[in-house]
């Protein structure tokens, strides 16, 4: 095995990506088949960040993400039946059909909220890291940024509130380039937003996001710290985002050769499965077992949600205020 | 029952469920000194642990505020002026709002937004807003708006004691204002109105301050003979439909005093709430009192002028009184 | 006069006072490329200094916008939706809107922003929302909300040109919406509402997708013998009172229907302005029809259930037209 | 004379310093009587910071401020006895007692406009760089912005707008270690404000704010570059507020010592006199002579304002919006 990661540690983490990969895949493919009611984000391309942060997290630590946060979602441990449902907007989604793609919630895993508002669940995250200080928990806090997200007014004061006060909360931006269509570096006044960050004090990491070993180490280092009670930190993991900003972008903004070039080399999957073979410490057959069972789950999860009912009218006016 | 001044009640309430639930922690710009003459003295009683004083960045504190009510704590945050939401109005359009509802009701938010509002400070534009309606506008808020330190202390224990989100809007120059407050806390419903005066010929709606303009020409126009109820609903949302409607029912008239937004405000919201729902019962137009539809002036002579009052209400209750579909007095 | 889609008149607009007034600069997220489907094409023809891509950090770029109109420029600045409005929402409430006022006239603010409302797009609870009465609740600011594609053409073209702020709620849902519009830019007054179709037995007032909406109930309900007017005031600020009261007079009728705010939203503050100004010709109790008190929801079902339409008219007219004081049919 | 000031220079560096001294204790005396509505936050103490950065700048320079910002209006040309007017109340005010303390505007002397909310003036001042490129003027902006209005979103949006940019923006931070009654190290989770500037990709100089020579340094070194086209900057300078947060201000927060000491030894006219007489650049007369003239001068506006009617009642519904 390699240095720190036990034989199950590695299967875990695949496990993750190709359950990740596999879930967006599906969506994507109910997407084009015109399934979807209104825009979803994949995250493909980046699965290696979402399994290798999660897999230092707890059941019970808390997590915020953003309209892109399908794959963080199942590295939390969200089953992926009622994701699919919910994305599909059935009864038995996790959100009972009223939060789609962009809310995705699951407050048994810790997902407190996914968010259709570009940084604001950084906030929220600090909130969940409060309220572990404050009740004596062991419980972190993570908050799921994109670098176009990194330049929203929340997030900075979210950066700075965490490190006044020292709370358990990890902050991993993911930086794809693209703020939907906007190359990063068009509208971003330096290129390391590491440093940026580190000039709020607090310590971020800066990674090669589609390296599952490189996440896993960094957030390894960073969650340690936090739990010791140290305060914040920051990964920011460098990926490439494989499909348009939503499913039917065109990305005519895009150089193709961009995609193809990233699939080749900064597959995080392909990556891994190249590193655990040579190195021995997996076989390919264990792998490609692990991945088919991850299309078969996904599969079922698409048939589950086609079969199951839209939810009841009544729902409309349930949870909004009151004891209703 | 002792007298107390606004702001004594309300920081009497804080301190009562922050003494009686440990989860009930205080966050704001300091919060800890006291700045809006409210909170200063809960941290002495309730540690630095639980009185947290804020960096000026409202859009994560408050933010941070909705994270943690939903993982197990009961926040009391205060936005020194209502004019403020502006710079954390997504947290409470869009998370405190509706996290709840988004969520499928996985979701509750134990969590109160207190801030100030009202006009009248010589504070300027950008300090003296009443925004109520703002909050009202949004579903998934509750909304409170106390006019006596009973009601601030009762309203506020509710609304800390609430699962949902309320938002609660002190009149700043009520805070000095005194009034017996009950010893036991005792939480006030926040659907039920408070009929602050009977009277047969003529329903006055009105909030916060206003209740007082009202309460102050009620007793002159009593002497012209118009006996004027003034319902003071105490909350926007949830709204007291119907001891509204049941007072217009009564009186056939309809007199709303708000300091608020002169369009879509709560004016607005309760006249057309009556219009649409006791229309038969009006005997005379329906009356909005507000101030215009200009910001807050900074000079003494202009905001007095753009302040609405009594003088308003006395002017035109009367004519409100002789005209209407059934013509004669009230 | 040809036949475009609401987007393609916007971006004609645009592209009219671009190419008239060099001051005329566009500023948002993905404008270059036209994320919203309505401004790709103008950074090939106006050039990258003048169609310039933002980061995601709206309250900087719209307070830039309210800085950069006070020197100079004219701004026209997109939000993409609405709901954003939460984290830039100072910038709107507290300094465009005030600016000009605080300063006692010394510095105008010929601004545009322009942003997208509305549900049916299956986005979900924060990119769904119509939050036109927010703007209209704020004085000092001017709030259009087209219907049709020549409205979005004639009163873009008046917003840029306007001394003033003025906001552009565009419903998303009608972009791809057909219809014809001028050759000629001809600006269109913000202060004069649009007779959708004239009729005697009742006034329909309705915004932007509602108001295909009443068009739709209206030929029903001239099946049924009752003749509607359908006025689309098509500003909310300034509101065009007069032409509103007129057909309320002619009608004695009221129906209000928009897909904004259940509570403080354009409907009540229609309903109240034709309570209070128009209050002995009307015959029934004037009518709101909204969205229920609710965050949108996702799923279609749901949504479609949420969203205000025909039906609810139809359901609704004859009903109105049967009661009323005077009783009878229309 | 000293290497880079002429003897105007410095007796201009006075007069201002002095003449923001005069007006802000004028205010004082005024508000102590109780003859000024609401609230005035005094910028005594900081006033080498306002004369030293606007030395630099032309009337056409565009500034944005705060609650805060007698001092930065008085050094940019605002008339002293407009102002005073204004923050009486008065119809000859320079917003015709629309605005008040929090706003004064002067749009003839590019003072745009003071801001009641905390750090929402940095926008307004991006933008006003913003049409200074765009319009190819020459003019550069000037943000003024409080230590503890550095921690608002805004303005670190606006960091960012302006370094994407490039834009000719000016930040000066005055950090006097308090907002309101919280010192800023108990809410900021850097010590570092200049290097959580420079992460954001604009260089940041910290300076001592109560030296007015090293403020004109700093001035003169950030604004070159910014005339130059070179993108934005930014000046920390640490500086003591001899007065409350708003004159009233009991300061119970406050070791009494800490302004006793400060108004000892980091009062920016004494230390200015002290080495303009040390050095033999200056003679007391002289300085004397322009700090009693600035008493007057002030003596002289609260006057006129004490005489001035209050702004008659048509200007209530004036200036909202459209032509009225
Ligand atoms: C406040 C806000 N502004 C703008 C948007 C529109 N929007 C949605 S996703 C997105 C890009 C986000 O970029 P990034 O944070 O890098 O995440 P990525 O999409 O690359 O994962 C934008 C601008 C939004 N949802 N919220
Ligand atoms: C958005 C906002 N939040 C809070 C306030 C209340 N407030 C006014 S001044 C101030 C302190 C500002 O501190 P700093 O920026 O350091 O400026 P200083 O007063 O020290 O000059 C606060 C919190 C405000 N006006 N605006
Ligand atoms: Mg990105
Ligand atoms: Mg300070």
């Amino acid at each position: 095995m390699n240095d720190t990661l036990a034989q199950e540690d590695l299967l875990g983490l695949w496990r993750t990506m190709v359950r990740i990969r596999a879930f967006e895949e599906c969506v994507q493919a109910e997407a084009r088949a015109g399934r979807v009611p209104g825009h979803v984000h994949l995250s493909l391309g980046q699965e290696a960040v979402a399994a290798g942060v999660s897999f230092h997290l707890e059941r019970d630590d808390v997590i915020t993400t953003t309209h892109r946060g399908h794959g963080h979602a199942i590295a939390k441990g969200v089953d992926a039946t009622a994701m699919m449902a919910e994305i599909l907007g059935r009864a038995n989604g996790c959100c009972g059909g009223k939060g789609g793609s962009m809310h995705i919630a699951d407050a048994e895993h810790g997902l407190l909220s996914a968010n259709g508002i570009v940084g604001a669940n950084a906030p929220l995250a600090v909130g969940a890291a409060l309220s572990a200080r404050q009740l004596g928990e062991r419980r972190i806090a993570v908050a799921w940024i994109g670098d176009g997200a990194s330049n929203q007014g929340a997030v900075f004061e979210s950066l700075n509130l965490a490190a006044a006060f020292a709370l358990p909360c990890l902050f991993v931006i993911e930086d794809n380039g693209y703020g939907e269509y906007t190359p990063r570096a068009s509208v971003t006044g330096t290129d390391d937003l590491a440093a940026r960050i580190r000039g709020f004090g607090l310590p971020a990491s800066h990674i090669d996001g589609s390296d599952i070993f490189a996440v896993e180490a960094a957030a390894r280092t960073a969650i340690a710290r936090i739990r010791e009670g140290e305060g914040p930190a920051a990964i920011v993991a460098e990926v490439v985002r494989f499909s348009g900003h939503f499913e039917g972008d065109t990305q005519t903004y895009r150089p193709s050769e961009e995609v193809a070039a990233a699939r080749r080399e900064r597959d995080p999957l392909s990556r891994f499965r190249r590193r655990v073979l040579e190195a021995g410490w997996l076989d390919a057959a264990t792998l490609d077992a692990i991945a088919a069972a991850a299309r078969n789950e996904m599969a079922a999860a698409a048939m589950a949600a086609h079969e199951a009912p839209s939810p009841p009218a009544e729902t409309l006016l349930r949870d909004v205020s009151g004891e209703v | 029952m002792p007298e107390m001044t606004m702001a004594e009640a309300i920081a009497a309430a804080l301190d009562t469920e922050m003494a009686h639930d440990p989860h009930v922690i205080l966050l704001g710009e300091d919060v800890r000194a006291g700045a809006m003459g409210v909170t200063d003295g809960l941290v002495a009683r309730h540690g630095p642990d639980r009185v947290i004083d804020m960096p000026i960045s409202e859009a994560a504190f408050i933010g941070a505020a909705v994270g943690a009510a939903a993982t197990g704590l009961r926040p009391v945050v205060e936005l020194m002026f209502a004019d403020f939401i502006g710079v954390c109005f997504d947290a409470v359009l869009n998370q405190m709002a509706k996290l709840r509802y988004m969520t499928g009701g996985q979701v509750r938010l134990p969590l109160v937004l207190r801030t100030t509002i009202g006009a009248g400070d010589r504070a300027a534009a950008q300090h003296s807003q009443s925004l109520h309606h703002l909050f009202t506008s949004i579903p998934g808020l509750k909304c409170v708006v106390p006019a006596t330190p009973a009601d601030a202390h009762g309203l506020l224990l509710a609304a800390i004691r609430d699962p949902d989100p309320v938002i609660v809007c002190e009149h700043k120059m009520l805070y000095p204002s005194r009034g017996a407050v009950p010893e036991a806390p005792e939480p006030i419903p926040l659907d039920e109105a408070r009929t602050v005066r009977p009277g047969r010929d003529l329903t006055i709606v009105a909030y916060a301050a206003m209740v007082h303009q009202a309460e102050a020409a009620v007793v002159r126009l009593a002497a012209e003979g118009i006996e004027a109820e003034i319902i003071d609903p105490r909350a926007t949302a949830p709204l007291d439909a119907t001891a509204i409607l049941a007072s217009v029912k009564r009186t056939g008239r309809l007199i709303v005093v708000d300091e608020g937004a002169a369009r879509c405000g709560m004016a607005a919201d309760i006249v057309a709430l009556v219009s649409t729902r006791a229309f038969d019962a009006l005997k005379a137009p329906p009356v909005m009192i507000t101030p215009p539809h200009t910001p807050v002036p900074f000079a003494p002579a202009l905001e007095d002028a753009w302040l609405p009052g009594a003088d308003a209400i006395i002017a035109t209750a009367p004519r409100l009184c002789a005209g209407g579909k059934e013509g004669g007095a009230c």
